[in-house]
């Protein structure tokens, strides 16, 4: 994995040489970036602060773990060198790379690492503390060796390592997380302004490659249309994961910009509450499932852009199984059979819809669609995140919503009976459970059982993966294509 | 032939494109000559003179010639370079509204100073400043190097008027033209700034086109006057012969209209017996239905008042004390006025609007109340018809006590007490109709009866039943004027209030309404309180007057005698300033 | 004059506190769980609970106001409950973004219709001021985003000659301030030039039909000279009302703008703070934003008093 | 005689400029208000709907002007559109009238303390502007047409008030009043049969004045994502969604923002034709 950086960097150095446009009057290469992203971070603490800004912005860049997830999310390590597992995959022995420091100049030891976990229990509230509940000890055996017994077996644990809640901190700057994090990573805050930017520059102590880019700054927009006019114009040089697909193809045509496809986590979901009267009966939900072209949807609201999934797993795990995506072809005869079967006519449902431009585009598809075979949806479009949250994700106040759930594999959560949608099968929880414990191969086997399930049931009609574009001026390299983390990687962009 | 005139107009034409206005005027103005023109409102004369300045507005076009000095060529075709070099240099002006001819933002010494710099630059600013503060001086405004540094809403009327004459005066133009230049003003202010006029164009020579309605005002300034009438030029002679012997059948009668001395052999005014009103329909006027006894009409009522007038530091007086039940009967009565503003915690200043005021009006007399502007003769008749409250004292109407009453025990106050008021444009809603005009005071009425009530009551001032559907623009100030006198009569009230009720009238028209209040209160045993500033129609329609002057009744007594025996100086001063047509005519012909 | 101000300032005082209270209050019942937003979709119900005890969300409405306007009136608006920090700094911040651009618009706005509403109103009657005053009512029909994102297309996307968005502080770097400042304070600027325009117009007309013009012009000064002499301070009256109030209205209206051209201004501040549900700083900015305008207002009374020597001693 | 004359002078419209003004006007309001007149019952086809098969047409024969990201007819939903915005306009009108009318007729008619009291109450609400509200509103009850249009009535309602404060009071020294008043009318009667139709004039200009303003001002909303919700089209959202597919298809932007302008003009232009009508200063008045 290192080496294929190091690839990266030297063939950019190259291209460097050659390319007049990216160096500066005294022939230096151009080491600054600016990037237009479009959720801004309320604050930088993402242990206390929910939301994908701040560890899209930090993790990685600025916070280290034991271990990342790479562009293909594969788990490689990071601040650990190496780890073993023992049989019965209960206890972790990690290596930790020696002479590592916080950008405080505090040292990074095994000391931080039981220090870093341990507090995750008692002190985040936000970004999933659950994921460590495996964990039932932390051992200090050097400075450089650490181990973690868990207190059963768990295949997702170490995933979830390489999000936020595996970040390593130093005692000596807990203090102000929201505004001045202190992290090993290649990159420290040098400002930040809340709804504007982000600016980060390089660690000059870096334990490890320090990355080519010296001075980047994370732009915020309200409106992809800015977003992408900013592009245009030369005043950022990238846009990672743009949301409105309409204005991709423009750049298509035009040779200054390179236009990145890749994978996302983000299953845009029609979810369909389970738990009340008008989808408790799966043959209406199935029926809504043959109800909509969910091609037609993509290609109205997304301008065709995304990947068709039919469950809730992406491409990028390795539980994917792309037949699903056909499990219910679009077929409006079968859907009005289906209901008539379950005996419903003349169904109306409240049709709760988040105010994102996505979510507002596909729900006009959709309820032109299920007018089709008798469904009136009734559209109400509601404040993200506040009322949304409330009416929908909280009290459960809804029939039908759509929305877009970004995190990694967050199929389990989303199984969970006293989760939103409402889907209750106790044979599917088991499934899971079973699943994490399992060794690696039946690991896999049994989480496709138990997606397929779902997807068989209609737990919900999980429309298309949105796609991971990314818009960048011709001359970048190293432009991360997917995101199978929440993380923004820089340190692999180039030029 | 002598030296040229300095104006020579020479059939003048104004016309807008749908009528035309000036029907070919033509006058000359000899150096130092001072003309007076006159005529009714729509005449025409304010054209006259905007045409010679050259401010005629866009949407009016001016034909004929327009010389100054012979030499000039026509000032109607004149550029606009050698108009601005001519206007305020060699012919100044002085419009009517002294409150709004002047920069409300500038101080009146730079406003006058203005004039100099524009067309002397060569001379300075110094020393037009300091040109301004003599000229100040000799419109005799007190303190005059610090009224230069005063701004416009801090001068009385008659002070911003004589900044306008300083400033016109201030290059010895050779011709100066007056608008109505002391219509807006009080009578003895008028007087003042008449005679100031007088002085300064004959000390420089300059001549003078005077323009106005008031045939008093011609006499006391001009040697020579020209009558306008609808656009025309009707008479042209010396002011004497004109005031004396009017040759035109239309300056006979504005003459004789003009006198409120003067009466037919019933008692009643000359009226103007040509067609000056041609209104669509409606009924002309006199003679109406009502045919007053001549002698009726001049009955002296009962009551007669004993002639007073208030000592200086002397006890307040019971004015026109009445025995019995008196029509009305005010005791003490004050009235004091918060001013905005003040300071945070400093009491807001009090203004006194009436002070210590009583007097009696008996029933069936005609009471007169006379006084310039801020005098309290507004507030007085305020308080009179309720709309207003005292501050102490007491005032008591038709047995009523009015002070601290609520509406309703006033209701029956209402209907028997009644007003008119000044403004014919103002006191009539232009938004409703005339029959819901006139029947608004009437409560408890069925529809079909207030209709009958109504026309019954139109006939009775003159008025045809088809105007009841119209709405008062249609109609002009005399009409208005009936109307309002209709609505005031319609409940059948006890005491009628006229407040100034013809003093924005025409002179022609005057006389009519005039004649018809006289009438109607003979008719229907009014007792009326006649506020006005104009002695003259007090004295014409009054038995007895109330002198008021700053918040206090200065002076009380038969009509008569007041006038011709005042008690108080500053009813001296009232009297004089307000002089008779026989006056008139005897001062100019001497 | 000095108790007249002083007068003034007490009115003003009172009217801010009623302006408190109503912020508080239209703001209390804002739906959506502050607790909830701040810990996101994973957080237990107890979680969220315990949250809303530590935000102070749980006691009496009276106690809230109490709190929040006691320490506002000594300058701290508190913490945001999404940043953790003092909400003062990041309002002062944003207003002034907001402010130095709705105050460039305005002059950029008053340098246009200054001379095109005078011109308009004394060409009234030529065809040239119909064509003139025609262009700046077609200028008031644009909705002003428009205008912005027809800008940006021209003369950033297209041209690339200014930045397409975005903010630079001018203690920063002078020259990119002012280069991020063009093109959102042209398209504030424009529409407002527009509407003043017809104001300045209108007011002109009604100043060339008074008497003191008519005198000045009787006077010997050209229509030109009597105009501008005497006729524009008496104009500039009604036209400040009407600016006071286009300031007022901006502070606000500029979010649009602001959202076109993604300046972080005091109204895209509040839209976050309200998506966000950061209650504090919603009250903060609500707040600043009434009072900014009550003490505009409070300044025009003011100056009015300064231009028209009337006010200064009918008061 | 020459009084009437004067008064055929006084009663014309200032010049042709008035009368063209408010003619343009009415033509232009007239092409809105036929437009949803229209769109009630016909429209080329559904404005509503989403149809996949016919994305991103250029105008020509079957689409007049073409359709967009959903397949919808562009002339269709600019037809429909002027609905909205009329209700959007009559609704915040009307609510800025019930609201600040009667507050401003009470406040002028009591000169005074109650005048004070009323107008610093005037003052606060003209500190929180139309915009403002519509943001709190919108997170209050929800973004939407009815909180947009509620957003907007009570932001104008002060300035009708001022409005009609000032008119009340000048109407108050007219002599009419006196005599009512005399007669023993109440205030509420005098407010009603006198006050009201005689400030009548000005506010009918107001209401024009805001009426355009009140559509400029959906479209602002509609853009911040606080005015009325899809599929229902307004023209302000079609801007909107159109500023997405600039670069692709140009002229989608351009309808839109027309049909705004030609309403708002409209509006402005019968207001601006109005106030010379029965403003009497505008008036050739010598």
């Amino acid at each position: 994995m290192f080496a294929s950086i190091a690839t990266i960097m030297v063939a950019s150095m190259a291209l460097v040489g050659c390319s007049s446009g990216s160096t500066t009057a005294e022939g230096e290469p151009d080491t600054s970036l600016t990037v237009g992203l479009l959720a801004t971070p309320g604050n930088l603490d993402y242990t206390t602060t929910a939301g994908a800004a701040i560890p899209q912005a930090l993790l990685y860049n600025v916070y280290e773990g034991l271990v990342k997830l790479d562009n293909d999310g594969t788990i490689i390590p990071l601040l650990a060198e190496s780890w073993t597992v023992s049989d019965d995959g209960l206890v972790y022995d990690f290596l930790l790379h020696d002479g590592v420091t916080f950008s405080d100049g505090s040292p990074f030891t095994a000391e931080s690492v039981k220090f870093s976990l341990e507090r995750v229990k008692d002190n985040w509230t936000a970004n999933g503390p659950a994921y460590l509940d495996p964990i039932a000890s932390i051992e200090v055996v050097s400075d450089t060796e650490a181990r973690i017994i868990l207190s059963k077996p768990s295949n997702s644990w170490l995933f979830n390592m390489s999000g936020p809640v595996g970040t390593m901190f130093t005692e000596s700057a807990l203090a102000d997380l929201a505004t001045a994090p202190v992290g090993t990573g290649p990159y420290t805050v040098s400002s930040f302004k809340t709804g504007d930017s982000l600016v980060l520059a390089a660690n000059a102590d870096y334990w490890g490659e320090v990355p080519y880019m010296t001075d980047v700054t994370l732009r915020y927009f309200t409106d992809a249309t800015a977003q992408t006019n900013a592009l245009l114009s030369g005043d950022i040089n990238l846009i990672s994961g743009i949301s409105q697909f309409q204005l991709v193809d423009q750049f298509k045509s035009n040779t200054d910009f390179q236009v990145l496809e890749g994978a996302s986590t983000g299953e845009v979901t029609l979810s369909m509450n389970n738990a009340s009267d008008a989808f408790s009966d799966v043959r209406v939900r199935q029926a809504v499932m043959y109800a909509i072209d969910r091609q037609a949807v993509m290609d109205t609201a997304n301008s065709g852009y995304g990947l068709l999934i039919g469950s809730m797993v992406p491409p990028t795990d390795p539980w994917y199984d792309e037949s699903l995506a056909d499990l219910y072809p679009y077929d409006p005869d079968q859907a009005t059979e289906l209901l008539a079967e379950a005996g419903v006519s003349d169904l109306t449902v409240a049709f709760k819809i988040p105010n994102l431009p996505y979510a507002v585009a596909g729900a006009q598809v959709v309820k032109d669609q299920l007018a089709k075979v008798g469904i009136t949806a009734d559209v109400t479009v509601l404040e993200f995140p506040a009322v949304w949250l409330d009416d929908v994700f909280s009290s459960h106040d809804y029939d039908m919503s759509l929305i877009m759930h970004s995190e990694p594999r967050d199929v389990n959560a989303f199984a969970a009976p006293t989760y939103y949608a409402g889907y209750d099968s106790p044979a599917v929880m088991a499934k899971f459970a079973e699943a994490d414990a399992a060794d690696a191969t039946t690991y896999v086997e049994l989480m496709k059982e138990a997606t397929t399930t779902m997807a068989e049931e209609a737990a919900a009609d999980w429309l298309y993966l949105q796609p991971a574009i990314s818009l960048a001026d011709a001359d970048l390299l190293g432009v991360p294509k997917n995101t199978p983390s929440l993380a923004l990687d820089l340190s692999t962009i180039a030029r | 032939m002598t030296e040229k005139p300095t104006l020579s107009v020479k059939d003048l034409r104004v016309g807008s494109p749908f009528t035309e206005l000036l029907h070919g005027i033509s006058f000359d103005i000899a150096a130092g000559e001072r003309v007076g023109l006159i005529g009714e409102s729509g005449s025409g004369k304010s054209l006259t003179a905007t045409s010679v300045m050259g401010l005629l507005p866009e949407t009016l076009t001016a034909t004929g010639t327009v010389s100054l000095n012979g030499a000039d060529a026509d000032l109607l075709t004149a550029g606009e370079r050698r108009l601005n070099q001519l206007r305020g240099n060699t012919m100044a002006m002085v419009f009517q509204e002294p409150m709004t001819a002047l920069n409300p933002l500038m101080r009146v010494g730079a406003q006058v100073a203005e004039i100099m710099t524009v067309h002397h630059p060569d001379r300075g600013r110094r020393q037009a400043r300091q040109r301004a503060v003599e000229l100040l001086a000799q419109v005799k405004l007190p303190n005059p190097a610090e009224t230069a540094l005063a701004f416009p809403h801090q001068l009385s009327g008659g002070q911003r008027q004589r900044v306008m004459l300083a400033m016109a005066m201030a290059n010895d133009p050779q011709l100066l033209l007056c608008d109505e230049p002391t219509t807006a003003l009080d009578v003895t202010v008028q007087a003042e700034v008449l005679k100031l006029i007088g002085n300064l164009v004959t000390d420089r020579g300059t001549a003078l086109l005077l323009i106005t309605h008031d045939i008093a005002v011609v006499a006391e300034v001009c040697q020579r006057v020209l009558v306008m009438y609808q656009g025309d030029i009707v008479e042209d002679g010396p002011v004497g012969r004109v005031l004396t012997a009017p040759q035109h059948p239309y300056t006979q009668k504005l003459i004789a209209a003009s006198d409120l001395s003067s009466v037919d052999d019933r008692g009643r005014l000359h009226t103007m017996s040509m067609p000056v009103i041609s209104t669509p329909g409606a009924a002309q006027s006199s003679p109406g239905p009502i045919q007053a006894d001549a002698a009726a009409a001049l009955t002296v009522p009962p009551h007669r008042a004993a002639h007073q007038r208030l000592e200086p530091d002397g006890p307040p007086v019971i004015f026109n004390e009445a025995t019995g039940a008196p029509a009305i009967s005010v005791r003490g009565l004050s009235r004091q006025y918060r001013r905005r503003g003040g300071g945070l915690f400093a009491p807001a200043p009090i203004v006194h609007g009436l002070r210590e005021v009583s007097f009696d009006v008996a029933e069936g007399q005609r009471f007169g109340i006379v006084g310039e502007s801020g005098s309290g003769k507004s507030t007085l008749m305020r308080i009179l018809c309720a709309l207003d409250q005292p501050s102490s004292g007491t005032v008591n109407v038709l047995g009523q006590s009015i002070d601290g009453a609520s509406e309703r025990q006033l209701r029956n106050f209402r209907s028997q007490v009644q007003i008119v008021f000044q403004d014919p444009m103002g006191s009539l809603d232009p938004r409703m109709r005339v029959r819901d005009i006139v029947a608004e005071p009437l409560r408890q009425v069925s529809r079909a009866e207030a209709l009958a009530r109504v026309e019954a009551q139109l006939a009775a001032v003159g008025l045809d039943a088809d105007v009841m559907h119209r709405h008062p623009h249609q109609f002009s100030g005399g009409q208005r004027q009936r109307i309002s006198i209709a609505r005031a009569l319609i409940t059948r009230p006890r005491v009628l209030v006229a407040d100034e009720a013809v003093s924005a009238l025409d002179v022609s028209v005057r006389a009519q309404v005039l004649n018809l209040l006289a009438d109607l209160v003979d008719e229907y045993q009014l007792t009326l309180v006649f506020v006005s500033h104009d002695l003259g129609v007090i004295r014409h329609l009054c038995d007895t007057v109330a002198v008021i002057s700053d918040g206090r009744i200065v002076e009380c007594g038969p009509t008569a005698s007041v006038y011709d025996r005042p008690l108080h100086p500053y009813t001296q001063q009232l009297v004089s300033a307000t002089p008779s047509m026989h006056e008139l005519a005897r001062r100019v012909t001497s | 004059m000095v108790l007249v101000v002083l007068r003034r300032m007490g009115v003003f005082a009172t009217t801010v506190v009623v302006a408190s209270i109503v912020t508080f209050l239209m703001l209390s019942i804002l739906p959506g769980n502050a607790a909830r937003i701040a810990l996101g979709v994973q957080a237990t119900e107890a979680d969220v609970a315990a949250q809303a005890t530590a935000m102070g969300l749980d006691r009496p409405a009276v106690v809230r106001y109490l709190d929040w306007f006691g320490r506002v009136l000594i300058g701290d608006f508190g913490t945001s409950t999404v940043s953790r920090q003092a909400i003062g700094p990041e309002i002062t911040d944003a207003l002034g973004i907001t402010v130095i651009l709705v105050l460039t618009s305005v002059v950029l706005a008053l340098l246009f219709a200054i001379p095109f509403g005078i011109l308009t109103a004394v060409r009234q009657r030529k065809p040239d001021g119909a064509i003139l005053s025609g262009i700046s009512q077609i200028g008031v029909a644009v909705p002003g985003f428009l205008a912005g994102m027809l800008l940006v297309t021209v003369f950033a996307v297209t041209f690339r000659w200014l930045p397409a968005g975005g903010w630079v502080d001018p203690g920063e770097n002078f020259k990119e301030f002012l280069e991020h400042l063009i093109l959102p304070a042209i398209a504030l600027g424009s529409v407002q030039g527009a509407v003043l325009s017809r104001y300045v117009r209108s007011s002109v007309l009604e100043v060339m039909r008074e008497d003191f013009i008519r005198t000045a012009r009787a006077k010997g000064l050209g229509a030109g000279r009597a105009l501008f002499r005497h006729g524009l301070r008496n104009a500039a009256v009604p036209v400040m009302t009407v600016l006071g109030l286009q300031i007022a209205t901006l502070l606000v209206g500029a979010v649009v703008i602001e959202r076109v051209f993604s300046i972080p201004g005091l109204g895209s501040l509040l839209l976050d703070k309200v998506a966000l549900r950061d209650l504090p700083a919603v009250q903060g900015i609500v707040l600043v934003l009434v009072v900014f305008v009550l003490a505009l207002n409070f300044l025009v009374d003011l100056a009015f008093t300064l231009i028209d020597p009337r006010l200064r001693s009918a008061a | 005689m020459t009084a009437i004359k004067s008064e055929t002078v006084t009663r014309r419209p200032a010049g042709h400029g008035g009368g063209a003004t408010l003619w343009a006007g009415l033509v232009l309001i007239g092409l809105v208000l036929l437009a949803a007149v229209v769109s009630v019952f016909w429209t080329p086809f559904d404005p509503e709907g989403v149809f996949s098969d016919s994305i991103l047409l250029p105008p020509g024969a079957e689409h007049l002007l073409g359709t967009d990201s959903f397949g919808r007819d562009v002339f269709s939903s600019i037809l429909r559109g002027a609905q909205i915005s009329l209700l959007v306009g009559t609704v915040a009108v009307g609510i800025a009238a019930v609201l600040g009318v009667p507050f401003g007729i009470v406040a002028g008619m009591n000169p005074g303390r109650l005048d004070q009291f009323m107008m610093r109450g005037n003052d606060i609400s003209l500190a929180f502007p139309a915009l403002l509200l519509a943001i709190i509103f919108g997170a209050i009850f929800g973004a939407g047409t009815v909180t947009a249009m509620v957003a907007l009535g009570i932001g104008t309602a002060p300035a009708f008030a001022l409005i009609a404060r000032s008119g009340t009071m000048q109407i108050m020294s007219r002599e009419y009043l006196q005599a009512a008043r005399a007669s023993g009318k109440s205030g509420l009667f005098i407010g009603l049969r006198h006050v009201l139709p005689n400030i009548s004039g000005m506010l009918i200009v107001q209401a024009s004045v805001s009426f355009g303003i009140a559509v400029l001002a959906e479209a602002a909303l509609s853009y911040l994502g606080l005015g009325t919700p899809p599929p229902t089209p307004s023209w302000g959202r079609m801007l909107q969604d159109a500023q997405g597919y600039l670069f692709i298809e140009p002229l989608l932007i351009v309808w839109p923002g027309i049909a705004i302008a030609v309403a708002v003009l409209g509006f402005n232009l019968l207001g601006d034709g109005l106030r010379d009508r029965f403003d009497p200063r505008m008036q050739v008045n010598r």
